[in-house]
């Protein structure tokens, strides 16, 4: 096939789509039907502009497009590298399913203030795409921030006092680390090296001293407040208010996500991970990971509130990935990378049934879920199945992810660390098995015996339901995803 | 010489109305103390023009002159009608008093 | 008429003052005396009050002589009051009437009854005026009295 | 003619200093005369005589220039706006019901001298 | 003389008193500055800082109190702000030319040189004119336009009607008087 | 610092020092006073001084007011005095009195509105404006959350 | 008999010398101390005594509100109109040169003559509508305050 | 306009119209004011004002042309050559600073038209332009001149004009006429110990022209009277900047002022004020100096991190919009401080170029909170709960203000951030560049107050608000995007900032 258009616009298409989005849904406030559908249009453009892309480019790197200077040496510029193509797809494609998730979720709810919602939902799929093909880290960093405060407002959609609280925690946090920490990173990184400009094998070497760099990386770690690492992980559990379909898009699509690519890209790109190995740097960050993955899965233990549950959940899988950085080591980062796919579809799916459920009977709490799994059978089952891929086992996705990250801490002969995942695998299943167990195998006294097929509206288990078959599909087409990535860790 | 003699004259004399200046005890001894003050400031310049031996400076002796007259005026008419421009006050008459 | 006389007057002044005598500055002075001239005008129709000056210069000079003497005089007397260990004061507030025709006649009696230390007029009313003296007596009345005649002889004769 | 400059120098002088000894006096008139009506006359003595002589004195230095005429102007000034202060202020005094300490009564004194303040 | 009158300007209450010595003192430093051999600054200080200040003061005090009522606070902070501003100042003065000297460098740059030019360019008696409306005329253009400016402000703040006596019925400072 | 404190040079430096008194008066007077109007005689004060402090500069030892003859024949040997700081001072009188009669204005009004011309007065009635605008909301509004 | 009598004749006769005075100060600054502050500022004596002694009416009568303000801007507008005269030909601003370029000593005594006139024009107008200003003002003090 | 009319005079060259620039620039504001006064017509006021206003912006961006390649000129005033007259002397600095103050001043003057009716009666609007034209000359005349004491005379017209400006609020708030009050106490004091120090300096030196006095003042560093003049000047000129802790009179006077006098006098007179202490310090004083006295670690660094940190603090407190704005104003000029202390390229680079991205940023927002008042006569947050709803475009406006603030990417403010914390860098303050990205934390914090109340409250009940009229949200959407442009665009800002840095470092150029 022969290139439909040039990379370079489908770039500025890919987000200039979700852009109109934001446009269509202030402009189309009060016309639902038309301007839902628009928007779902412009979801699918993206996601087909980025499969042009993925035409014309494959798995290599493209040249850079600059679009403006705006300090001396820094530009905002773009490019396309596998990673970041693997996650524009990702958004652009989980985009679609949580839109149609989001038009049955709040017209089922009758949540009010839909077309603010769907813009600000624009928005963050625009900074999204930003982040994924930013060719530099000044780019990235200023779609960063976008992201940020185009989710504040679906945070704090509610309007209670609760949701104004959550929200103000999620800006603060993520907020005060970015500017505090990773501004602070960025500019010493130009200061140091005279550029911010992704590059294969980093751009740190030579520029710093060992004991630096580990400085420097903390101050990045912490920094990337949306990978959730701990201490600065409580944003998630307070961004709980949101309406789910925020939820699903802050823990699948967009925002954690957006947070861990960010640590991959300064891990592979900015350090390299050679020079991470070379200096020891990352030694430290790789027990901060270890800890945190096991410590947030306790927590959601204790959760009994089932999007809580969910949240620290994902507060320790981002974990995964940020360790998989740490080891650095080319099979670990590669494994980063994919847990960034599996990851995003089995919890999408997880975040979608709590969602489904929520609409159904208007229950929270795991307690109160009992026997629910009799009445909703395709929810459950979806809920069953993105849980085998949270925990990593065969036959899907998210077990080869788990695999790979073992086989890089092998690498880097971090024999704990793979005690670590094995342990945390185990934890999995204590948080995410009982709602299953309990939801078709419990039954309570009160409950009336007959089982009726209670599921709520088609758009809100559709969703989920496709998502849980794509955790399956996963399983067999991530050799092609593992030789996608491979580009990015192999040197030039 | 004869001239430092005036001017000696004329500035003890300033201080000693400037001491009535300050003690008062109505506003009329004030009042009438500055414009005291004002004339024995247009002599002091006459002098002190003189003393110097440029004398042609007598413009600003006149121009005080003048000041300490509307000044004076200005002051009676505020303390007295309380503002400048009222219409003009006439007394009571004489017989009653105040 | 009267307008050129004042005009002329105030040239006289100029010249005098200034010193200076180049075409520039003369024209200026003209052009100033112009000015003055209207606002003037202006002043005199705004208000009711016009003074007319219908005095005889020769009597007035006169009078002024006598005047400077009176000064003179009355100097002495109030320093010895003021530097006297005792300092004999005895005030008196009272009436003194003028005879003067015009309100410029009226205001020169008044004037050189403050001129002359001793005697201040304090208050102009229809007829007399109200005197304050510091170390009154009666020999004072007459003095005024003679004041009063003399200011009164330098007056034009003509309509009230 | 020297015999002229001596004479008119020491008249000039002595006016001088006659003129600087009555503004001296009236001030201390001011400081130690009891009451307001009082110190109104110790004003007016600087205000006459001292301007007089001591602006007369000018004068004499100063010969026939333009100087002269402009200390007699200044001096004209004077005579018309000194006295015409003085009475306003008296006249304030009056209105607003300031009266002497002490007044000798006289057969043409309005009773005023029964209002005390 | 300038001294005892400032000090008593900090101390009377009276705030008539406070005025006419303000009065006092503009008139006492336009004697100094006739001392200093600065004339036409007299002139203007005169007629300005005595005159026009004077009265307007006057005027402003009569439309609003006669005396002060302040109450006693502590003033050691202002006190300190002006020993130390004094201090810098007395400091400043350490290196300056001696009062009158005739080889400081005020006296000997700009100074001497506006002399030799003012009759060949400009050729008036008053030096002061000269500089003030040529030489740096376009400072007084400013000036000109800070009275402008002035006047207009006053105009501004002050255009609207006073109140008349007889209106002001809940003022409790209001009596009954006449006009 | 105290070796250069020669006769000669205190005296030549006493009328600085004087005028710096006099600044230092007016300036502790507007800072420290209550009373708007003595506030600005204070200034009036503060910046006459100033203005004095600028003369003597100008003033050179022997010299005379800087106006030449008529007949503009100067004679080199007379010494005049600098006329530049007169004319500088010129400009400020005339701010001066600008800055003053503007203040005065802003009293009368502050007096028409506040009744009162004391800063603690005036501070008090402020406070108390403050308090309403934020509370007086709450006490009437009290009941409709 | 009217009262004040003293003060109204006085000012009567004074004024117009005041005028006087202050039209010499104002030309003759070139020449002794004077110049255009100082003339306007005794022109303003003169109109404020008028005023004190006759009454705001009168003085407002003599000399109207809205002619001050004309007065005040023209005075600015003449000093500055002699800059961009001055402009208008080529020259620096306020470079007076312009005014007789055969002669520009001659032409630098023309332009302080304009100037200072525009000065002393502006400063009449602010100080008398300064009085006016204040004048106008009732006072809201009782007697009992004094 | 003009020509070269040639004339016969030996020495006289005639200046074209471009030579003539640096006088126009002041002269445009500074003629029609009086013609506003002169023709006292109401409805000519507006018109005169806004044009002349553009004409300043004209004249100042044909002067930013022709000097950003950092060529510098000079012009006499009356024909008379420095030190004698006074020279206009014009460089990058300056031209850059003309340009912020003429703009902001015509985009404040277009959204005057419809402000001003809600808070100022009809009958003070002619005066209110006129002295609004004589501000703006003041400001003008202050940054183009190069002489020490104009300076101070075009500072005081600048000062008069705003202290009765300032007190026009008196008719919404007569707290307006004590706020002005005290300004003007303060602001004179300020101009006073600035004269002294100028005296000081002619004292020492004999001259006033700034670039003569460079070159007097580095024969004699040590003297103790050039010492203190240095400092009666800092500190005079630091009160009319605001520098903490002399800062004490601007919430006030911006609070209670009618809102486009807060608009304009927000984006342009702390500014013009930093600009002359720049001038100061580094032309006619220059660095040596500095670094001799060691000014900038003693004074200007610890001030400029108080005011960073106390006055956001204190912002964050506030429960009025215009006076959280005015706090904020007081620590983004610590920034600017800083920008100073860090003695560098880069460090005075974020001083200008901050300097005026912050005016364009707080002029937007003062001209949003204007919008309120308008809307519904009111700042205080209780009175603005819920106007995201009822006044989206106005509260829009606003985040994009806030955002600037902050200093998130894509604002202005980002980039005079992000060029401190590079200096900070170069310089190896590593604890300085957290203290400024620290204290825009504060930043977040108060700025997102505001959001809240506006987008999170419940509105009150009964409160009818309805946006402001196009009138007013042009020129602030004008403004606001601005905020946004220069974020992105920056080639202009940067270069004018970094040859005005570069200018400034290097001393003086000495007498032309
Ligand atoms: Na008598
Ligand atoms: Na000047």
């Amino acid at each position: 096939m022969g290139d439909l258009m040039e990379t370079s616009t489908a770039i500025y298409l890919s987000m200039l789509l979700p852009a109109m989005g934001v446009l269509i849904n202030m402009v189309l406030r009060n016309q639902p039907d038309l301007r839902d559908s628009l928007t779902f249009a412009a979801a699918l453009g993206t996601f087909l502009t980025v499969l042009c892309i993925l035409s014309n480019e494959g798995n290599g790197v493209s040249e850079t497009f600059v679009m403006i200077e705006v300090l001396s040496g820094l530009t905002i510029a773009f490019n396309v590298e596998p990673l970041g193509l693997l996650f524009a797809i990702l958004g652009s494609g989980l985009w679609m399913v949580t839109h149609i998730y989001g038009i049955g979720y709040m017209r089922g709810n009758k949540e009010k203030d839909h077309a603010r919602f769907f813009a600000c939902f624009c928005f963050a799929i625009f900074s999204v795409m930003g982040i994924a093909f930013a060719a530099n880290m000044f780019t990235l960093f200023l779609f960063y921030e976008a992201l940020t405060i185009s989710t504040y407002p679906l945070v704090a959609h509610k309007g209670t006092t609760d949701a104004i609280k959550g929200a103000r925690t999620y800006l603060g946090i993520l907020m005060g680390t970015s500017i505090c920490l990773q501004m602070v990173a960025v500019i010493w990184t130009y200061t140091l090296t005279g550029t911010l400009d992704f590059t294969r094998g980093g751009i740190l070497e030579g520029h710093v001293s060992n004991a630096m760099a580990a400085v420097l990386l903390a101050l990045y770690a912490f920094g990337i407040g949306k990978a959730a690492l701990m201490p600065f992980h409580r944003w998630l559990p307070a961004a709980m208010v949101a309406p789910t379909p925020v939820s699903a898009l802050l823990h699948a699509v967009a925002v954690v996500k957006a947070g861990v690519f960010t640590m991959l890209k300064v891990g592979i790109y900015i350090f390299g991970i050679d020079f991470l190995a070379s200096s020891s740097a990352s030694v430290w960050l790789m027990w901060f990971a270890a800890f945190s993955i096991v410590a947030a899965s306790v927590v959601a233990m204790t959760k009994d509130n089932l999007k809580a549950r969910l949240a620290y959940s994902t507060i320790s899988q981002l974990s995964y990935i940020t360790l998989g950085i740490a080891l650095a080591s080319s099979m670990g980062a590669l494994g980063g990378a994919m847990h960034v796919v599996t990851h995003a579809m089995g919890k999408i799916t997880l975040f979608m049934c709590a969602g489904s459920i929520y609409v159904a009977t208007h229950k929270t709490n795991i307690s109160q879920m009992t026997g629910l799994g009799r009445r909703m059978p395709i929810t459950f089952i979806a809920f069953f199945i993105g849980a085998l891929s949270i925990i990593g086992l065969p036959p899907l996705g998210g077990s080869w992810s788990k695999w790979l990250l073992i086989v890089g801490a092998a690498d880097s002969n971090e024999l704990i660390m793979i005690g670590v995942l094995l342990v945390s695998s185990l934890l999995n299943v204590a948080y995410l098995m009982p709602l299953v167990g309990r939801g078709f195998f419990l039954s309570t006294n009160q409950e009336p015996a007959k089982s009726e097929f209670a599921e709520g509206p088609v758009l809100v288990w559709m969703p989920p339901a496709l998502t849980a078959l794509g955790c399956i599909i996963l399983f067999f087409y991530a050799g092609y995803i593992q030789e996608f990535l491979m580009p990015i860790i192999s040197v030039p | 010489m004869i001239y430092a003699f005036a001017i000696l004259a004329i500035l003890i004399a300033m201080a000693l109305v400037l001491v009535r200046l300050i003690k008062g005890p109505t506003l009329y001894d004030r009042v009438l103390a500055v414009n005291s003050f004002g004339t024995h400031t247009v002599l002091l310049i006459g002098v002190v023009g003189f003393w110097n031996g440029r004398p042609d400076f007598l413009d600003i002796a006149l121009l005080y002159a003048l000041i300490n007259f509307v000044g004076t005026i200005a002051i009676l008419k505020f303390f007295r009608y309380r503002a400048i421009g009222d219409v003009m006050w006439t007394p009571p008459q004489q017989d009653e008093g105040r | 008429m009267r307008l050129i006389v004042y005009a002329l007057l105030l040239g006289a002044l100029w010249l005098l003052w200034s010193g200076i005598y180049k075409p520039i500055i003369i024209s200026f002075g003209a052009a100033s005396i112009g000015l003055v001239l209207l606002i003037t005008h202006r002043m005199n129709t705004v208000d009711e009050d016009k003074v007319p000056i219908e005095l005889s210069p020769i009597k007035f000079l006169g009078y002024l002589i006598w005047l400077l003497v009176e000064i003179a005089k009355s100097n002495i007397a109030v320093t010895k009051t003021i530097l006297s260990p005792t300092m004999p004061i005895r005030q008196n507030l009272f009436e003194v009437p003028y005879t003067q025709r015009t309100d410029l006649g009226q205001v020169i009696f008044a004037n050189s009854i403050t001129l002359t230390p001793g005697t201040v007029s304090v208050e102009t009313e229809t007829g007399h005026f109200l005197v304050h003296a510091v170390s009154y007596s009666a020999a004072d009345m007459d003095a005024l009295a003679n004041m009063d005649a003399r200011v009164s002889a330098t007056e034009l004769a003509g309509s009230s | 003619m020297s015999n002229l400059d001596a004479v008119l120098q020491i008249l000039s002088w002595s006016l001088i200093i006659s003129g600087s000894f009555f503004v001296v006096v009236g001030a201390i008139g001011m400081l130690r005369f009891p009451d307001f009506w009082a110190r109104l006359h110790a004003a007016s003595v600087t205000e006459s005589g001292g301007v007089i002589l001591l602006l007369a004195g000018m004068c004499i230095q100063a010969g026939f220039t333009l100087i002269t005429v402009k200390l007699m102007i200044i001096g004209l000034f004077l005579f018309i706006t000194g006295p015409t202060s003085t009475h306003a202020v008296a006249n304030a005094a009056l209105v607003s019901g300031l009266r002497p300490k002490s007044l000798s009564t006289h057969p043409n004194s309005n009773g005023l001298e029964d209002d005390k303040r | 003389m300038l001294v005892i009158t400032a000090l008593a300007v900090v101390r009377t209450r009276s705030l008539f008193a406070v005025v006419t010595l303000s009065g006092v003192f503009s008139l006492l430093s336009a004697l100094l500055f006739i001392t200093l051999d600065a004339v036409d600054v007299a002139f203007t200080e005169a007629a300005v800082g005595a005159g026009i200040s004077t009265v307007l003061m006057l005027g402003t005090l009569a439309l609003t109190s006669r005396s002060e009522r302040s109450e006693k606070k502590t003033p050691i902070v202002p006190l300190l702000v002006v020993l130390v501003t004094g201090a810098a100042m007395v400091y400043g003065t350490l290196d300056m030319p001696n009062f009158g000297s005739p080889d400081a460098p005020a006296q000997t740059h700009v100074g001497p040189e506006y002399f030799e030019r003012i009759p060949k360019e400009i050729d008036v008696p008053n030096a002061v004119t000269a500089i003030l409306a040529s030489y740096r005329g376009y400072d007084t253009l400013g000036e000109t336009a800070v009275v402008f400016t002035a006047g207009i402000g006053v105009l501004m703040l002050m255009s609207g009607l006073g109140r008349r006596r007889k209106e002001d019925e809940d003022d409790p400072d209001q009596e009954g008087g006449s006009a | 610092m105290f070796e250069e404190m020669t006769v000669d040079f205190i005296l030549g430096h006493l009328n600085y020092w004087f005028f710096i008194i006099l600044m230092m008066t007016g300036l502790y007077v507007v800072i420290a006073k209550g009373n708007l109007v003595k506030k600005i005689v204070g200034l009036n004060i503060f910046q006459t001084s100033v203005f004095m402090l600028y003369i003597s500069i100008g003033k050179v030892e022997g010299g005379t007011a800087p106006i030449f003859p008529m007949d503009m024949k100067i004679d080199p040997e007379m010494l005049y005095s600098n006329p530049l700081p007169h004319v500088l001072i010129l400009t400020a009188i005339v701010v001066g009195i600008a800055t003053t009669s503007l203040g005065l204005a802003l009293i009368i009004r502050i007096r028409e509105e506040y009744h009162t011309i004391e800063e603690h007065e005036i501070a008090e009635q402020e406070t108390k404006v403050s308090f309403y605008e934020l509370n007086g909301n709450q006490l009437t509004s009290g009941d409709n959350s | 008999m009217r009262h004040h009598l003293i003060l109204r004749v006085i000012t009567k006769l004074l004024v117009g010398t005041i005028f006087l005075f202050a039209l010499y100060v104002q030309f003759h600054g070139d020449y002794s101390p004077g110049g255009g502050f100082q003339a306007g500022v005794i022109m303003a004596a003169g109109f404020i005594i008028y005023g004190i002694v006759f009454t705001l009416e009168k003085v407002k009568a003599v000399f109207p509100p809205w002619l001050v303000h004309k007065v005040v801007a023209l005075g600015v507008l003449i000093y500055a109109g002699t800059g961009i005269y001055s402009l208008f030909y080529g020259y620096g601003y306020l470079d007076y040169a312009v005014i007789d370029p055969h002669h520009p000593v001659h032409g630098q005594h023309l332009g302080i003559l304009i100037v200072e006139l525009g000065v002393g024009v502006t400063v009449t107008g602010v100080m008398v509508a300064v009085y006016y200003a204040f004048a106008a003002r009732a006072p809201s003090l009782g007697d009992e305050d004094w | 306009m003009a020509s070269a009319i040639s004339s016969e005079p030996v020495h006289h060259i005639a200046l074209t119209l471009s030579d003539q620039l640096p006088a126009l620039q002041v002269l445009i504001p500074f003629v029609a004011a009086p013609l506003v006064v002169f023709f006292g017509v109401r409805s000519l006021a507006w018109p005169i004002a806004f044009l002349a206003s553009l004409g300043s912006l004209a004249v100042s961006v044909l002067l930013l042309q022709s000097v950003i390649d950092g060529s510098e000129i000079s012009y006499h005033m009356g024909g008379w050559a420095p030190p004698l007259g006074i020279e206009y002397r014009v460089d990058t600095a300056n031209a850059f600073v003309l340009f912020l103050i003429s703009a902001i001043s015509s985009v404040v003057l277009a959204y005057a038209r419809g402000s001003l009716k809600a808070e100022v009666p009809e009958k003070s609007h002619t005066l209110f332009y006129a002295l609004y034209l004589l501000c703006l000359t003041g400001l003008l005349g202050v940054v183009i001149t190069g002489d020490a004491f104009n300076v101070f005379v075009f500072l005081e017209i600048s000062s008069l004009s705003t202290y009765v400006l300032v007190a026009q609020g008196s008719y919404r708030d007569k707290r307006a006429l004590t706020a002005s009050y005290n300004y003007l106490i303060m602001g004179t004091i300020g101009a006073t110990f600035f004269v002294i120090g100028i005296g000081f300096l002619y004292m020492a030196t004999g001259t006033l022209n700034m670039a003569d006095l460079a070159e007097r003042i580095s024969e004699q560093r040590d003297s103790r009277t050039i010492r203190a003049a240095f400092a009666f000047i800092v500190v005079g000129i630091g009160l009319k900047a605001a520098i903490y802790p002399l800062h004490l009179w601007l919430p006030n006077a911006y609070v209670y002022a009618p809102s486009p006098v807060s608009a304009f006098l927000a984006g342009t007179a702390t500014k013009m004020a930093i600009y002359v202490l720049l001038r100061f310090m580094f032309t006619v004083f220059q660095p040596e100096f500095l670094v001799e006295i060691k000014i900038l670690e003693a004074v200007i660094i610890p001030f400029a991190l108080i005011a960073m940190f106390a006055a956001s603090i204190s912002a964050f407190y506030q429960r009025d919009i215009k006076r959280m704005l005015a706090h904020s104003s007081v620590a983004q000029l610590g920034y600017m401080l800083l920008g100073i202390g860090s003695f560098s390229h880069t460090g005075l680079t974020a001083t200008i170029i901050h300097l005026f991205n912050h005016g364009i940023s707080k002029a937007a927002l003062f001209m949003g909170a204007g919008c309120f008042v308008f809307a519904i006569g009111a700042t205080s947050y209780d009175k603005l709960k819920g106007l995201g709803k009822s006044m989206p475009w106005t509260s829009a406006a606003m985040v994009i203000g806030g955002m600037s603030l902050i200093g998130i990417p894509g604002t202005a403010g980002f980039v005079s951030k992000w060029i401190l914390v590079q200096a900070a860098f170069e310089n190896g303050w590593w604890s300085f560049a957290f203290l400024i990205v620290l204290s825009s934390i504060i930043a977040v914090a108060y700025v997102w107050r505001m959001i809240e109340t506006l987008y999170l409250s419940a509105p009150i009940q009964g409160m009818t608000a309805k946006e402001a009229p196009l009138s007013m949200l042009i020129p602030l959407y004008l403004m606001a995007f601005s905020t946004i442009y220069f974020g992105f665009a920056t080639d202009i800002t940067l270069e004018a900032s970094k040859a005005a840095a570069t200018g400034l470092l290097s001393g003086s150029s000495g007498l032309r």
